[in-house]
């Protein structure tokens, strides 16, 4: 990997770090009245795999969607903005944190129902078919996502009229505070998926060039022969289901050791891999320091802005 | 150009039509490119579009419910089709908790325009699983608008106005009315949320929905032999609901039955009756009536199937009540019979 | 023995009380067994009685219906529980088409006593997927009882006499209720299908279901400060719904807001108003007014949330309005405060 | 097989052949007022699988039930009183063909929605293993409930909770006219759900000895260690997918040819074992004629039988 190419990457790792770190730092105050799902450690999966999409692929999440959503669009502004409910928001804070998205940039829709999001990206996928057009579209899911039957019929389908969809498995092993053992009838994921008609990969999702080269793996084989591909990453979810604090003490997981925390924080990990490829502590720091101010001024602005007039209650309803 | 055809005729020109002028038209759900094509519906589709504008699925209601909305966002105009209402159960909550919510959450910035067609209604022992219809539920979440045409014209023209909706749409066909043949008009428009008058009159009024407006036009005939003139208005859309159309007729006949084809406890029956009782208070000379369904699941066996739905007789008895007339004698009464109509083996 | 107990807790005891006295009641369901124990309603399940009778399940609310139903017709008494009614969309089918009918189908042989429990109501920037109440929706279908209690007493007593009860039950606990505290007599049995009359008047009766209760009580007092006395009606239990109680009271104080926990179009509060206007026919100063939530999806953002919910404060303006009266000042009028009570993150 | 056995299971399936025959005779007088979905070609999986089960075993099975309930109870008044909407049958008329249920026997429910009986059935698995009781649950479904959602819900939760219940898929290769081939993304029902912890098998239905075999063994590995088992049996639909015709002219399928057809027919078939194994043609024909008599019997007597009374339309639906 280039040091520019590489240095565009950690710095969309470091802005949504800075941001979800901001989040944890304003939500107590109560202004942010919109339950946050925080992404810190997952942040490697989003920004690997739009890494490598082309151009007009469209992409699709859930409520845990902030580093999707800043991976996407990179509008800080709009992202706090909406945090905060504020007219300038994305969804004029209608949506709030759960329901990001920028159809402008490709991110479609994010849902807070689990697994809603999937049938709907492969509709847009049929979309692209049928309109003889070949643009990717991506659908990120929990791994709790995969115990709805919905994404059984989504995968099925898909992969019955060979869809150009990627579906994306951030398996943080966690549905709220529910291990995997206790919902899973299956031996594992990749083997449960295996005998659909699609591609097939996975890795760890906090090593992020493996998250590239595994993405464009399978988005090289797809535009050989399209078919859909399932991509399965895993990461550590830092923080708790949803708010701002760490839960390691409330008794249902244990603290990762250090090593392990290292080893499994995306930033941290990259952050070696720059250094290897010859970035110097300067860059990186110089990176951190334009986000913060980006944060900073974000914040700043959504806290300062108006919300929606009480007429836009009604508005957005039909068109 | 006008023509005599049959409501699935009228359903079948209006997809053909749209489908011709808009290549972003296409029609998918279960069975729809079989020979019996729902009916006879989607008769023809897969000859002349091909079957990627006409394609059958898997049994995955609530992924293809999805699908569908997917393929809205992304610019086309999908129809998905079900030959039961009852299924719709099964995609609940991409309709209530997706498509009626994703264009508000987006701020306006994302437009669903899609048709959800349903077959509802009797047909041959269908059963406590084969016998929703299911629009007051529907109408019950804002984002969606809910049709229920009953002539082959309106067939026609809510069809293609709900092709051409740039809304999630719910279109709601009674089985029994896929053999009833009209005039269709095929310039003729109809926007979404009118209602229409079917018969005038100035003692009652009868607002109703679907199939009930047929049982409705012959109660009135049979009432108009004894002096009664009712009214029969037909909701055609439940949501966006002509309030204006039902308000006004009522205003002016001061008595009002409502005939919905549904049950009646937290229906649109309850809306019509509440909505009524408001608008019209103090012109009423009596509570608004509520007819529907019996309030349990929908038996098989015919006897109580014929009890189970209100039809031209129940609404006569109603209004003989209503206006505490004697019952009239009905025996030899030629009623809408199914037994001469309809076979098996659906 | 009486105790003074927050709604959470009297869930919890409720709970308690039957798994003790009939090893057939098992709790399941998303989160169930955690440490949040669906906020506080199902703590110590599982130390008291074991994995077995208190289990998280996957994610597939679907299936999981279904095996709440599969158990229940092997004779235990499951009880499904989910953090948010909006949930239950996904599982639609099994208790629109399964649930409501096996018992008819089966010509009376199949008996399904079952629970499930929902959370409803505002949280903290709940949004359009997490704020449905659909109580209306379910009380459509034959076959299924549903349940909405107010106070504490009433979370104990209707919890347990849901769980004994031989059918399906809906039971729909709103989120800002858990943390009401009030008396619960243990041995109180409160039956199923009887509304409560929770403040006596005669000026005005407010029908109210769920949350809305809490708002009609304070909107009862600042309006007794002017002279007005309304009653206020908590309906409890929406289907079977008690007629009685709440016509008489109409025909009391001839008057009447029905004041829902819903959207008002073809919801519950379509079936109050069109049911209190025949009922009352004659009686009525005035048409029976309707309040629900606003026609639109929930917006997460507070100012518009705080326009979306009906409050006391809807009601009073309402109140006044019906009557002619002019508005009064309620600047520091210390009105239910979400900001001071609830926080987030959920 | 023993002799005696084997006409046992003869007699039920000759039960169910003329039966249903019979159903084609008389259906189209439009005296049985109810869809008829026949499972001429089908007998063998209910009649093999049902031999197989322990006493108190209960079943759930589909509208195409026929086979199930006479397998099961025996009941040929009952069944055509039901068919023919009358008091007498088991829902009373207000079931139909569709909802035939024998819970006396263990046949707790049918549905005519496609797959609703598969969660139901692993909740009443779930109910055994509460009890602590260790009945067996069998649910019968078509091929194409495999692509609903909730099929694989109730397949994940019955492995997760390794409850005794036999998923039985009577694969017949369509969904009413649509083939397999349009509805399946993946490559074989054997291969989609070998990956959840159940034992898996399946063979010709038409085969009833294989069928039988084939039942036994997976029964003993799950009496042995409970897990759920997966059985697979594929068979030819003669008849039109609802109704009493045949359909292999109207274009979406062939004809079969006369040596398919022999071998495909469960009833032909296990004729030729029973005479493989010493039964005489006569004893055959004796059974032949027993039913013959019981099947006259039991449509003049649902013919000649009363309906429910008005009454009777408000009952049944709360306890
Ligand atoms: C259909 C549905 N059921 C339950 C919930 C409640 N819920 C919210 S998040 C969650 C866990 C989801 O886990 P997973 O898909 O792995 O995503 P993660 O939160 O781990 O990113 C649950 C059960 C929901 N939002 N939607
Ligand atoms: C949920 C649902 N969707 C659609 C239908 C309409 N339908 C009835 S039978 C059937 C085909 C089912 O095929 P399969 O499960 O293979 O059973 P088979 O009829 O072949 O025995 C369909 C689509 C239905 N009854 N239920
Ligand atoms: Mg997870
Ligand atoms: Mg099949």
């Amino acid at each position: 990997m280039k040091k520019e190419e590489a240095l565009s990457l950690y710095r969309k790792l470091v802005l949504i770090r800075q941001a979800e770190e901001k989040i944890r730092q304003e939500y107590l105050k109560d202004e942010m009245k919109t339950p946050v799902h925080l992404g810190i450690g997952a942040e490697g999966i989003s920004v690997g795999v739009c890494h490598c999409l082309p151009a007009g692929s469209r992409t699709f999440g859930t409520y845990r969607n902030h580093a999707l959503y800043l991976t996407v669009t990179g509008d800080v502004d709009g992202f706090f903005a909406e945090l905060y409910g504020k007219l300038l928001g994305p969804g004029k804070g209608k949506a709030g944190s759960m329901h990001l998205s920028a159809p402008e940039c490709g991110l479609m829709a994010t849902s807070a129902v689990v697994g809603t999001t999937i049938p709907v990206a492969v509709g847009a996928a049929l979309a692209e078919a049928y309109k003889g057009t070949s643009g990717t579209v991506v659908v990120f899911f929990g791994d709790g996502a995969m115990e709805e039957g919905v994404f059984w019929e989504s995968l099925n389908f898909a992969c019955l009229k060979h869809l150009r969809v990627l579906f994306v498995c951030e398996d943080n092993g966690l549905a709220i505070h529910a291990h995997a053992g206790g919902r899973r009838g299956f031996r594992s994921i990749l083997e449960a998926v295996a005998a659909f008609d699609c591609y097939h990969a996975g890795g760890d999702g906090s090593d992020v060039p493996a998250v590239i080269r595994c993405t464009r793996r399978v988005l090289h084989r797809m535009s050989e022969q399209p078919k859909p591909a399932f991509l399965h990453f895993s990461y550590l979810r830092f923080l708790e289901h949803v708010g701002p604090k760490e839960d390691f003490d409330v008794g249902y997981r244990r603290r990762p050791s250090r090593e392990e925390s290292a080893r499994l924080d995306p930033v941290l990990r990259f952050e070696k891999e720059l250094l290897r490829i010859g970035c110097t502590l300067d860059d990186l720091e110089a990176v951190r320091t334009a986000v913060k101010e980006q944060v900073r001024h974000g914040v700043e602005a959504a806290q300062n802005a108006p919300f929606a007039s009480p007429m836009e209650l009604y508005t957005d309803v039909l068109a | 150009m006008k023509s005599l055809i049959s409501f699935r005729e009228a359903l079948n020109l209006a997809l053909v039509k749209e489908m011709e002028s808009d290549p972003s038209v296409f029609v998918f759900g279960l069975d729809v490119d079989d020979h019996k094509s729902i009916f006879g519906s989607t008769d023809g589709l897969v000859e002349k579009f091909g079957g990627e504008r006409c394609f059958g699925t898997p049994l995955s209601e609530d992924a293809m419910t999805g699908v569908a909305l997917g393929a809205a966002m992304s610019g086309l105009r999908p129809i998905h089709v079900h030959i039961r209402a009852d299924f719709i159960l099964l995609a609940m909550n991409q309709i209530g908790n997706m498509m009626s919510n994703l264009r508000y959450m987006s701020g306006g910035k994302l437009t669903i325009p899609l048709v959800v067609r349903a077959v509802i209604g009797r047909g041959w022992g269908q059963s406590a699983q084969h016998s929703k219809s299911l629009h007051g539920v529907f109408a019950h979440f804002p984002g969606l608008k809910v049709v229920l045409p009953t002539t082959p014209q309106d067939g026609y023209s809510l069809l293609r106005s709900s092709i051409r909706d740039n809304n999630p749409v719910i279109f709601l066909e009674h089985r029994w009315l896929y053999d009833i043949v009209g005039d269709v008009d095929d310039e003729r428009v109809v926007p979404l949320g009118q209602a229409a008058v079917l018969h005038e009159g100035d003692a009652m009024t009868l607002v109703c929905s679907s199939w009930m407006n047929v049982e409705a036009l012959k109660a009135a005939k049979v009432l108009a032999r004894r002096g009664l003139a009712v009214e029969v208005v037909d909701v055609r859309t439940v949501s966006p609901l002509d309030e204006q159309t039902i308000v006004g007729s009522v205003k002016k006949t001061r008595n009002c039955i409502v005939a919905d084809y549904d049950w009646i406890f937290c229906g649109f029956g309850a809306e019509l009756a509440a909505l009524i009782s408001q608008r019209c208070f103090g012109c009423l000379e009596r509570p608004v009536e509520r007819l529907g369904f019996a309030p349990v699941p929908c038996p098989t066996t015919r006897p109580l199937e014929n009890l189970f739905y209100p039809s031209a007789l129940t609404i006569i008895r109603a209004v003989e009540r209503l206006f505490g007339l004697e019952e009239a004698d009905l025996n030899g009464e030629p009623f809408y019979s199914y037994e001469q109509r309809f076979k098996g083996p659906f």
